[in-house]
Formats: structure tokens, C-alpha cells, sequence
């Protein structure tokens, strides 16, 4: 059976919902005109407006009244329409949720969710295609999920809207209408994924791939491709950008000797730089080629076509740069 | 909707009673033929870009201004050159009144390296410094404070550097929609621009709706002019579907503010004839509103008035229509045949000066270098 | 500086003169020896913080609440414990109010393991679930939307959980400064409390300056109860330095929000008797305006009140004063005698549930791995 | 002769403001109270109300409206009483600054100089203790500074405000008071630093320790501790974080072998990641061991005087990792 992401997240939403009557969604057009991306399709009918909460466009103000009634016995779920507009609220998200349960020294824990869709869009210009992974995922007291499949878009937002913790949780616009299939048990209402553990999509032994959100698809047709071409690469779906999954990574690391990392974010101070520097660490004997990393362009997102498919990586990018890894031949001409 | 119609509405007076509706003012012939060719541009440009979508050579979202005509006209087309003027993504036409060339904003909307901002900004981000339109802002109540610091810079500019006219103070137009009035950045200005008596008009498009959320929903009082005098400064609700009257109210406002008497809040009723954008299925709003207004159209309104008052003839606006329609091809023939960017133009502008962007391994500017976009998309 | 006084305007009959300021209202023996109780513990309490902060026992900011206990005692004291505060930097005395004892307060600001928040918070971030103190927050305008957050959960879970009390819904005060009302979150707070009639007060403190910057020249129109009906919601001024004209108004506010009929806003001028905090040189605020408010301290009049009343004697008061002096007294000492927090506590709470925080190359959870602040401190 | 680093930036202030009328001063306090750090002593009595503008408490606001002067023709000089409260105002300094030039195709450039104390004071708890370093580099369009030394406090803050970018420049405010020595080319009040371009403060070969703000005085006093010892440490401040000074960083690498990058911030996804990405990337067969990094803890700040000193890095545990990456022989359980 395939469902859509769209249909994973709704049906999420849907279960949680009715398992827990103080989980409510909130957020720009969730009720009545059912999310901007439908994402909450049927809810407002099924819930009523209590809780599906069409809110005035006040990203500061609503986000701000989210954290509050999580500190006062809700279970929040605040929908963005898109994670730019986040940063609007991100001193909620930083200051009110992220850091009272520390400050209180555990007396306010802080259930809610931040989701939407984060990171490149197709023509939607430089505002409203950051990418906020590194951001988020740069703050102790977050936890920051990012899915790519139907089967992790339902089991992690699952686990996000039953964790006593904020997550910061980022779906991607152009994953919304893509289909994958599911096993009966992800499609069981009790299914949940762990928070903190990443998932190994394709096992390989010369090279390991690191991608979250739509960059695990690139990266398995790179692996596709490399595959074809005698190269096996392992390709580990992040899911959870923090905490980061540096077991997983690691021990895939010690077993190919060589990194790959992927993210449309910008690259400074981005999830590759934490991702090498986490192997470097732990596994710095164990690496036979420099990292490699590909990401977004040092740029804003440009609006015509052909510069923001330049702007983004393409999955020849992730071939050449897991050849690269391999051979250390590709001359610096061939790459430029 | 609303009961409250006032063309003019006194703060020091209060809550006053509203007064009644004056009659049209006067137009000569060639103020006329202006607003109404301005208006026809706005709305046959809307059209086209609609098609232009529709055929994929426009992405992303794209949204139209069809209904809303009287508000970028009567207003835009009093101000000079040197007088800016904020947008939201709602912004074409704005550009188009304010002067920019119909072929650079449908070229912008094509992705092309002719367009106002060669292709990087969109349709959400229109720019033209020299007709001193400073934005379009994709972000609600985002350009609400950056027109505010322009009317700061115009106020500073005349009295600090001594630089403006002599007609007065450069002035600022920021448009924004019913929805972004329930912002807290909309209030702060509100506060600021009337406490340092800022040459700003805030010029509310009240189309009633934020995408699919009704005004009257989201805004606990939905008399938005009333929020100016809340802030010491006039507010002034006007019918936006009567260019004339828009152009009245307009024309006090922006004296005031050029005359360095500090701003004004001014609240157009209006309705968009369209979805929010061209990716809208437009499901919320009931058919007997839509047929409300579109029998409301300004640009109807203003050619009956036009031919009533024998100011042209029915043969003369039609001919201004054709010359429009005109315009509207040509500029899609120019950007349809205009070059896409070039691969270099992915790494330009991102500073005015990439001096500062760091100097490479081998001396010369990071910028400058393929690897510049580290790791990246391979430039 | 201000010429309405009214202790309450009505939203519907708009701007209409303020109100004849009414006689005292009535209070028993019993409630005003609490008030007077309260607003001495907030005194003594805070001049022992200033002592203390000299002596170097407390560190950071320190902002004392001298000048404004009438506020805090008026409305606090009219809370049940299911209500919620909401405050500022400025939170002891909102704390000590709303219960938290002193010793938890003093100990909290010594940054010691017994301090309500383990010395984890510190002055700026009092919190104690069990008071529903939902904590002092540091950034300005950050508490309101938290607040209106708050009075949100009550009300559904009064209304979709079904979980509330007999009397009414839990009700939540929040209260700011003059300075925080310039916010936009404030004005997106009012429209939403008032859009979905939450259970809260909106308490403003309007002790007329914020850090050193005048009210007046802060905000274009300085009258902020007016922005209540702005909103549709009522807004009362009222002298904040009388303890019971402030118990009148708030009686009235909480008892509104608790019936569900909405929010108010409340505007109480008070004055601050020391520096904005005890870093502040405080050089602005000129020796004529501090004169003036000292000379109506609340303390002072709430004490003149009960002996011309005859509801206690100057002895009763004073043996009340000493006590509370011992309350201060004892909470120092065992502030001082506490322990400091141990080294462990550095990583506790960081989530309610550590699990999620990702588990370790060795099956442990990360949190209770030693490298778990990985390259730091050294932990 | 010595001036602090508040002098430093007072005169660099006033110097810039009195060389062009379209320099102002605009933020909370920054007029009649000098500035909360009286960072801004005596500019309003010189150059009036108009040229240092006293805001209300609006970030979102008054940083907008820094931007739109800046759009239109003035270079404003935002200050932020700590770049915490930048948090409410990040929409304008991401959106509004730092992507205009590229969305307007170079018509829009924004001169505007953000600036105010970031990172960790003394006591002020988890709110007003972040540092955002990392966040702020993290984006095209920002140019991001971070003086440590009177020298640097005046020739950075200069550049910055001559410079036609968005500039981000972190503060110290435990720095302010802090006296450095300075020669007359830097009291000159045609000095300027150049922005990307970080110094060696230090020439050592063993070992290279990266740090900016307060931190490289720590790293100062770690490499004294060290040539006791016998290890010889080159450190380098690296007063540009964004661009990185990639040239310089790698240059002592590839001379020492070694890296330490100290920073108080928050690790994941920080300054020292991409230190170590970079090092990687363009010097890995230089590495002798893995890079040590040296961050806050991942934790918000405590208030207690024990945790927060416990919570930021200390000279000890510089002069520790540096010792590490030197032996690779101490032992766990030693640093735990
Ligand atoms: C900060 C932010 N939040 C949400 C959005 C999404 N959004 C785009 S347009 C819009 C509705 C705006 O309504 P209104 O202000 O009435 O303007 P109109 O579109 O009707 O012209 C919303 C919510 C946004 N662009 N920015
Ligand atoms: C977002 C933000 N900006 C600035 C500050 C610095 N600050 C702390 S208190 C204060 C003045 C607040 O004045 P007011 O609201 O009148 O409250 P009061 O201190 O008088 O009680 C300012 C500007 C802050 N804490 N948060
Ligand atoms: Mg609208
Ligand atoms: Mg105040």
C-alpha cells in the first residue's frame, strides 16, 4: 500500500487528535480553508473550531499563546505555512519553549510542536526557501525532526506530538503529493518512531551518504547511479537533526571510510559542517578522504528556474562528490 | 459588510458620527484618461499574467491585484519620482503605477535576466530604485516598518542633510492588506511614525479576506481606520472601488505627510477579484459577496462616470484599451524572447561589495572563485 | 503628568468624560491587614535584595519592584491558586504575592539548589507550578502572548476538557510596563484575547518610565487604557499607588474574565522608587517627579487608611512589620546556609524527557553520558 | 598607551558619525542614557537628537525601519541592547537586509550596521546569555564580526560602518571594560580593519587555537600555560565569522598539524563545525588529530554563579583539549 506524505501527516494529526483531547492545532488557515498545503484536511469538520484554531496572521503573538498553553496543561501542535515565517516567533521558540523547562528547573515542560514546510519551494523567491534545520538544530531544549518518507512524516510526527519536549518539526512542500509505501504496522495507530535515531535506507561499503528531507531521495538515486558504476554507498536518512544520530553515523563511517554529506541549507555553520565535525571526533582514524559537502548555494534563492536549480544540489552533485570521496581524482577543472 | 462609509473621519472630533459621502470631485479630461489607463494596465496585465501561469512560464505564487485597481491608482499616480512606495507579494501593480515598464515586470515574472531585477527577485519582490518602488515584501507586516524608515530617511534627508525640494518632504506609500492590520509590526509603526511625524501614508487594502480567513474573524474590532486615532493620528476609511474618492483622500493624505504634518492611516474598502494567489481553489468566499462587488468593478465605475461626465467617449476609452492590450503583448513577446540569467549571475549581488566576502587561498576574492558555493550545486 | 483618573470607562459609550473617581470602598479588618501584610513583605523583601546584590549574594540584573506593591497586592491577592501570573524581570514581589515563599525567592536569587527554580532561573525567571507562576520573563512583550496562551488553556479546558471549577474559569493576569505597550505584541495579544474572550487581565504598569526612557516620549498617545476599546475591550485607568481603588478595578476585571464575558486591560500609574535595576544610575528621572511619588507611597497610605478607619492599630501594623522583617530575615539565612547546586544539575532539565535527546555509541542515553556536552566545561 | 574596548567603540562611533551626516545611531536608550552600556557616551549632546535616535521597546519595529533608511539613502547604526533581543527583529535582518541587494539585483544595497553585546555576561540567565554567532553567519548577505581587543573594536566597527552590507557585530559586554594597548595607526581615525581577514595573535607551531570575542583572551592565557609546558600554540583571532578566513585558518594548520576552536556558544552546528569542515575540506592530509572542539555546554545558561561558570569554557579546559590533540594520550575518564 502507498500513501502520500500529505495523507501520513494528516493522518497523524487525525489520530493524535483523537487519542488526546488536549492535543489542538493552531495556525494560519488550519480550519476553514483546511492548511495552506491541506495538510489538515477534514479536521476542522471532525474537531470543530475549539480545536482547529484559525488564527490572525501574528506569528509572534499565536506562537507565544501556543507555549503558553503548553506550560498550562495543552498539547499544542502550531502550524506554520511555512518555516520562514517562524522567524517572526522564533523567540517563543527559543526563549518561551525551548529553555523553560531548564529554567524552571523542570517545573514547566513545554509539549508542543512547530511544524511546516521548510527549505526550498520551486519559484517562490529568496524569503520563502530557507532552510532552518541548522538554526533550530543549533539550540539545546529542541528537538528537531525532519522527515522525508510517508512511513517517517507519520512515525515521527507521532512521536513529536506525544513528547513532552518542543519539537521543531520541518516538512518539505514538494514531498506533500509524494507517494510511498507502508507496511501495515506504520499505518497501525499506535506506530511511533523514536526521536534521535536515524534510519539507514540502503546499505552500501564504500561510501556513506548523510541526507534528511527531500535530499534522502536525491541521494538514493546518486547511490543508484554510483551503484551502476561499481560504487556502493550507504545512504543514512538523518531523521532527527537533533539530537543527531552520531552512532549511527559513525559506525557507518568506520565500516565505508568515507563521507558524503547532503542538505539544500546554506553551508556555513550548516548540518554537513556538525556532521564532519561529529565523525572527526569520534571517528577520525577511520576516515580515508576528506568530507565532502554538498549544499544549498552561498546565495539567497534566486526565482528563475534555471538559477535555483543551481542554487540547490542536484543528484549529479552527490555522484560526483561520492566519486570524488572515492577516487580523489575528479581534477578541480571537472568540478568547476 | 460595513456601515461606516466615511470619506473622513476626525480624530480630534473622535468617534463622530461618519459623515456623509460628498459628491464625486472633480477630474479634468486628463486626469481621467490617466486613472483609467492606469487602471485598464493593472487589470489586463493581471489577466495575462493568469494565462502566463497557467502556460508555466510563471512560478511559484503569483497574485493577482484584478478588483483592487482604484487603490494602486488613486493613490500612486499622485506621487513624484522621488516618492516611495512599499509593497507586499501583491505587487505588480503597484509597479506598473508607479512607473516601472510593463516589459521589466512581466520579464521579472519570466525569469528573465531583462527583468526589473533580472530574474533573482520574482513576483513577490519587485524593485526599481529608480522609480524608488523599494520592494515588494513576501513576509506580512514586513514592509510596514521599512517604509516607515524611508519616510525616516526622506524626514532625515530634508533635515539633517538638507537634501529634499522645495516642495516639501519626500514621501512614503506602504500598502498592506486587512490581515496584516492584526500584526504587532503595524501597531509599533502606527506609534513611531506619528510620535517622529513621518511623511508616511499607511494605505490598508481591505479586500475582507486574508487568503481564506474573513476579516471579521480575525480582527476583534474590523473598523481599521479607527486604529489611527487610537495612535493620535488621523484615520480615514474610504470606498476603494471608487478611484475618485480614494484619489481625494489620498491626495489630503499625501499633502499632509509632504507638508511634514505627519502621517496618515487610510483604510480602502476593497475586494480582489481573484483567488489569494493563482493557486487559490477560491472555496471560502460565498458567490453573492463575489457578485456584490464585481458589480462594484472600479474600472466600470470609473468609464461610466468618465462617459456621463463627457469627459471622453466610449470610442476613446476603447481605443485606450486596445493601446493596453497593446503594451500587455509586447511586454510578454519581450520577456518570452528575453535571455534567461546566465550561471554567473547565481553568485552576483549578494553584497554591493564582495570585497568584504574574504579573500581566497589564492588571493583573489572568494566570490570570485568556482568554489565559492562550496560543495554546492557546482556552479 | 495625567489628567483622567477614571477608575473605569465603558467600552460601548466610547470616549466619554471620565468617571467621578468614587469614595474608598469598603474592606474588612481581616483584607486589609492582608494587603498591608503583602505590600510590606514586597518592600522589605526587595531592600533586602538591594542589600544583598551590594554584598554580592545575588548577581546579574536586579530589578527591584519599590513604589509599585499596590499593583501586585491588589490584584494578586485576588487570585485563587489555579490562576495564573504571568510577569516580568520585575517578578519577586508578583511571586511573594502570588504565594512562593520568600525563602524560595531569596534562595532562587542567591543561585542556590533551594531557590524555586534550583538556582537555574535566577531573578529574571522566577517559576513555581505549584502557584501557578508561570514565570518571569525577560524579554519585553515575551510574557503577553505566554499569558494569553495560559487563559486560553483554561478556557478550553474548561469548555473541550471540561475540567474547571464551579465558579468560573481559572483566570491569568499578566502584567508589563508602560515601556512593554509600544510592543506589537501587545496589540496582537489584545485582539486575540478580546476575538476569543479569553479569561485575563491585561495589568499594566505604568510606572511612567522604562529603563531611561519617558512614557511620554515613547508612545504617541500616552493614555494606554485607550487602546482597550481600540480592540473592543474595556480599558480602566487607575491609581495604581491606592491599593484599594487597584482591588476595586481588578475585582471587577478578574470577576469578567472568570464569568468568561473577556478580557480587560487595566492601566495603574505607578511610580518605581528606585532605578529601573540595581545597575541603574538612574540620572534621568528629575528630583521634583520621584519627590511627587514618594510623597504617596501605598504603604504609607494604605497604613493612614486602616488607622482612620479603625480597622488596626499602629502597634498591630508595626508588630505586622516586624515580622514580616523576620519572614526576610530568616529567608536570607537559609538562602545563605543553602547549598549551591551540585555540578550534576548543569544537565538536568533540559527536557522533561531526555530520552528523545538521542541515545549514545554505547546504548546509553547521551544525557547521561559524561561527553554529552561534547568539547565543553568539561562537566 | 590603553583605551578600552568601550572607547574603542565610542570613538569609532563618533569619528564615523562626524566624518558622514548619513551615519545615525538609532536603538533603545541609546540617546539620553548613553546606551545601556553607555557604549554611546556624549553623541547626543554632540550631534543631536535626530542623529542618535532614542526608540521604543520594538525590535521588529525600529529594525525595519533601520533597514528602510538604509534602503533609501542613509547607513543606520542599530543598537541592540544585547543581541538576544535581536531575536524579535531577526525577520528585517535576514529578509529586510541581508537578502535585498540579491533580490533587487543590486539596486537595493542595504549599509546598515547591527551591533550590541551577544554571547554570555554574568548571571543574567538562560535569556539573555546566547550567542549568535553561528546563527548569524550561517546567512548570505550578512557580513558577521566579532572584535576582541580595543584594536579590533575600532578597526572592525569602522569597516563596518563604512562597508555597504548588512554588518552583524557581536559585542562582548564583559569585554567593554577591558583596557588593550594601541598604537597611534589605530588611534588615527583613518584606521580600519579589513572584514574577512582574521590575526594571528599569537605565532606558535604545535598547535593552533581558534577563538573570537572574549575567547581569545582565554586562548591567550591557555597558550602562556602551554609554552610552560613545552607545546607551542598559535592562536588566532578570528574577528570575521562571516566570511571565515579560511586562507588563514588552513595556513596554520598545515603548519601545526593540530586544531583546537574554542567558542562559548552552543556546539552543534557552531563555529568550531565549520572551523573543522573547512580544515577538512581544504587541509585533511595536514591533520595529525582530530580537531578539538571547545564549546558551551548544550545547555541554556544557568543562573548560578557554579553552572555558569561551568557552562563556558575555561582557560583549564583549552589548555586541556590542546594538550589532547597534542598527546592524544589523556586518557576518558580524566576528562570526564
Ligand atoms: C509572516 C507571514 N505569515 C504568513 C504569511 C502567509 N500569507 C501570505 S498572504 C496572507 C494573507 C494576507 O492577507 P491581507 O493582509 O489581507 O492581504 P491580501 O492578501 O488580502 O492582499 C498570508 C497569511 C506571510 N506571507 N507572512
Ligand atoms: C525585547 C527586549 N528589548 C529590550 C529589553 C531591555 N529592557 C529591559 S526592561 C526595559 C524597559 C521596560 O520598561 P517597562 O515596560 O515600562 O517596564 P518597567 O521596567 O518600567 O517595569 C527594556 C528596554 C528587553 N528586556 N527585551
Ligand atoms: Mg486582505
Ligand atoms: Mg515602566
Amino acid at each position: 500500500k502507498e500513501i502520500t506524505v500529505r495523507e501520513a501527516l494528516n493522518s497523524a494529526l487525525d489520530e493524535e487528535m483523537s487519542a488526546d483531547p488536549s492535543v489542538f492545532l493552531m495556525g494560519e488557515e488550519v480550519g476553514e480553508y483546511q492548511g495552506a498545503y491541506k495538510i489538515s484536511k477534514g479536521l476542522l469538520d471532525k474537531y470543530g473550531p475549539d480545536r482547529v484554531l484559525d488564527t490572525p496572521i501574528t506569528e509572534a503573538g499565536f506562537t507565544g499563546i501556543g507555549v503558553g498553553a503548553a506550560y498550562h496543561g495543552l498539547r499544542p501542535i502550531v502550524e506554520f505555512m511555512t518555516f520562514n515565517f517562524s522567524m517572526q516567533a522564533i523567540d517563543h521558540i527559543i526563549n518561551s519553549a525551548a529553555k523553560s523547562n531548564y529554567m524552571s528547573a523542570g517545573q514547566i515542560s513545554v509539549p508542543i510542536v512547530f511544524r511546516g514546510p521548510n527549505g526550498a519551494a520551486a519559484g517562490v523567491g529568496a524569503q520563502h526557501s530557507q532552510c532552518y534545520a541548522a538554526w533550530y538544530a543549533h539550540v539545546p531544549g529542541l528537538k528537531v525532526l525532519a522527515p522525508y518518507s510517508a512511513e517517517d512524516a507519520r512515525g515521527l510526527l507521532k512521536a513529536a506530538i506525544r513528547d513532552p519536549d518542543p519539537v521543531v518539526f520541518l516538512e518539505n512542500e514538494l514531498l506533500y503529493g509524494e507517494s510511498f509505501p507502508v507496511s501495515d504496522e506504520v499505518l497501525d495507530s499506535s506506530f511511533c518512531l523514536p526521536i534521535g535515531k536515524a534510519k539507514i535506507e540502503r546499505q552500501g561499503k564504500d561510501v556513506t551518504i548523510t541526507a534528511f528531507s527531500k535530499m534522502v531521495g536525491y541521494a538514493l538515486q546518486a547511490a543508484d547511479i554510483l551503484a551502476k558504476e561499481g560504487i556502493s554507498a550507504e545512504v543514512i536518512n538523518l531523521r532527527s537533526i537533533r539530537p543527531l544520530d552520531r552512532a549511527t553515523i559513525n559506525a557507518s563511517v568506520r565500516k565505508t571510510n568515507r563521507l558524503v554529506t547532503v542538505e539544500e541549507g546554506f553551508p556555513q555553520h550548516g548540518i554537513g559542517a556538525e556532521i564532519c565535525m561529529s565523525v572527526v571526533e569520534d571517528s577520525f582514524e577511520y576516515l580515508d578522504a576528506p568530507v565532502e559537502r554538498i549544499a544549498g548555494a552561498d546565495v539567497p534563492m534566486p526565482y528563475a528556474a534555471n538559477l535555483e536549480r543551481m542554487a540547490v544540489p542536484q543528484v549529479d552533485d552527490i555522484v560526483r562528490a561520492a566519486k570524488r570521496a572515492c577516487y580523489r581524482v575528479v581534477p578541480m577543472a571537472a568540478t568547476a | 459588510l460595513r456601515t461606516a462609509l466615511a470619506v473622513s473621519s476626525d480624530v480630534l472630533a473622535g468617534n463622530k458620527a461618519a459623515q456623509a459621502t460628498p459628491a464625486h470631485p472633480a477630474v479634468t479630461r486628463e486626469e481621467a484618461l490617466e486613472l483609467y489607463e492606469d487602471m485598464v494596465l493593472g487589470r489586463i496585465f493581471e489577466d495575462m499574467c493568469a494565462q502566463m501561469y497557467y502556460r508555466g512560464k510563471m512560478f511559484g505564487f503569483v497574485h493577482l491585484y484584478n478588483g483592487q485597481e482604484a487603490v494602486s491608482t488613486g493613490f500612486i499616480k499622485l506621487l513624484n519620482q522621488a516618492d516611495c512606495v512599499v509593497s507586499t507579494y501583491r505587487d505588480h501593480v503597484h509597479a506598473l503605477s508607479k512607473g516601472v515598464p510593463p516589459r521589466s515586470v512581466m520579464a521579472e515574472l519570466f525569469g528573465k535576466a531583462t527583468g526589473c531585477c533580472r530574474g533573482q527577485g520574482g513576483s513577490m519582490h519587485m524593485f526599481s530604485a529608480p522609480h524608488n518602488l523599494i520592494g515588494g515584501f513576501a513576509f506580512i507586516g514586513e514592509g510596514i516598518p521599512v517604509a516607515t524608515g524611508a519616510a525616516f530617511a526622506a524626514k532625515y534627508r530634508h533635515e539633517v542633510l538638507k537634501e529634499s525640494g522645495p516642495d516639501g518632504l519626500d514621501v512614503t506609500l506602504a500598502f498592506f492588506g486587512d490581515g496584516t492590520c492584526n500584526n504587532g509590526q503595524f501597531f509599533e509603526c502606527l506609534n513611531m511614525a506619528q510620535l517622529w511625524k513621518l511623511p508616511i501614508v499607511f494605505v490598508v487594502e481591505n479586500n475582507l479576506w486574508a487568503i481564506g480567513m474573513s476579516h471579521l474573524r480575525a480582527t476583534s474590532d474590523p473598523e481599521i481606520y479607527k486604529k489611527g486615532p487610537a495612535f493620535g493620528m488621523p484615520g480615514v476609511h474610504v470606498d476603494g472601488m471608487d478611484v475618485l474618492k480614494v484619489r481625494e483622500v489620498a491626495k489630503e493624505a499625501i499633502e499632509r505627510a509632504r507638508r511634514g504634518e505627519g502621517p496618515t492611516l487610510v483604510e480602502c474598502e476593497t475586494y480582489r477579484f481573484r483567488g489569494h494567489s493563482l493557486a487559490d481553489p477560491d472555496e471560502l468566499r460565498k458567490p453573492d459577496e463575489k457578485t456584490h462587488y464585481a458589480a462594484r468593478d472600479p474600472i466600470t465605475a470609473l468609464k461610466k462616470y468618465i462617459i456621463e461626465q463627457n469627459l471622453a467617449t466610449e470610442p476613446e476609452l476603447k481605443s485606450i484599451e486596445k493601446n493596453i492590450d497593446n503594451v500587455v503583448e509586447e511586454a510578454v513577446e519581450f520577456a518570452d524572447a528575453s535571455p534567461h540569467p546566465p550561471r554567473s549571475q547565481l553568485l552576483e549581488n549578494v553584497f554591493a561589495d564582495p570585497k568584504g566576502f574574504g579573500i581566497g587561498p589564492d588571493g583573489k576574492y572568494r566570490c570570485e572563485d568556482p568554489k565559492f558555493t562550496q560543495g554546492t550545486a557546482q556552479v
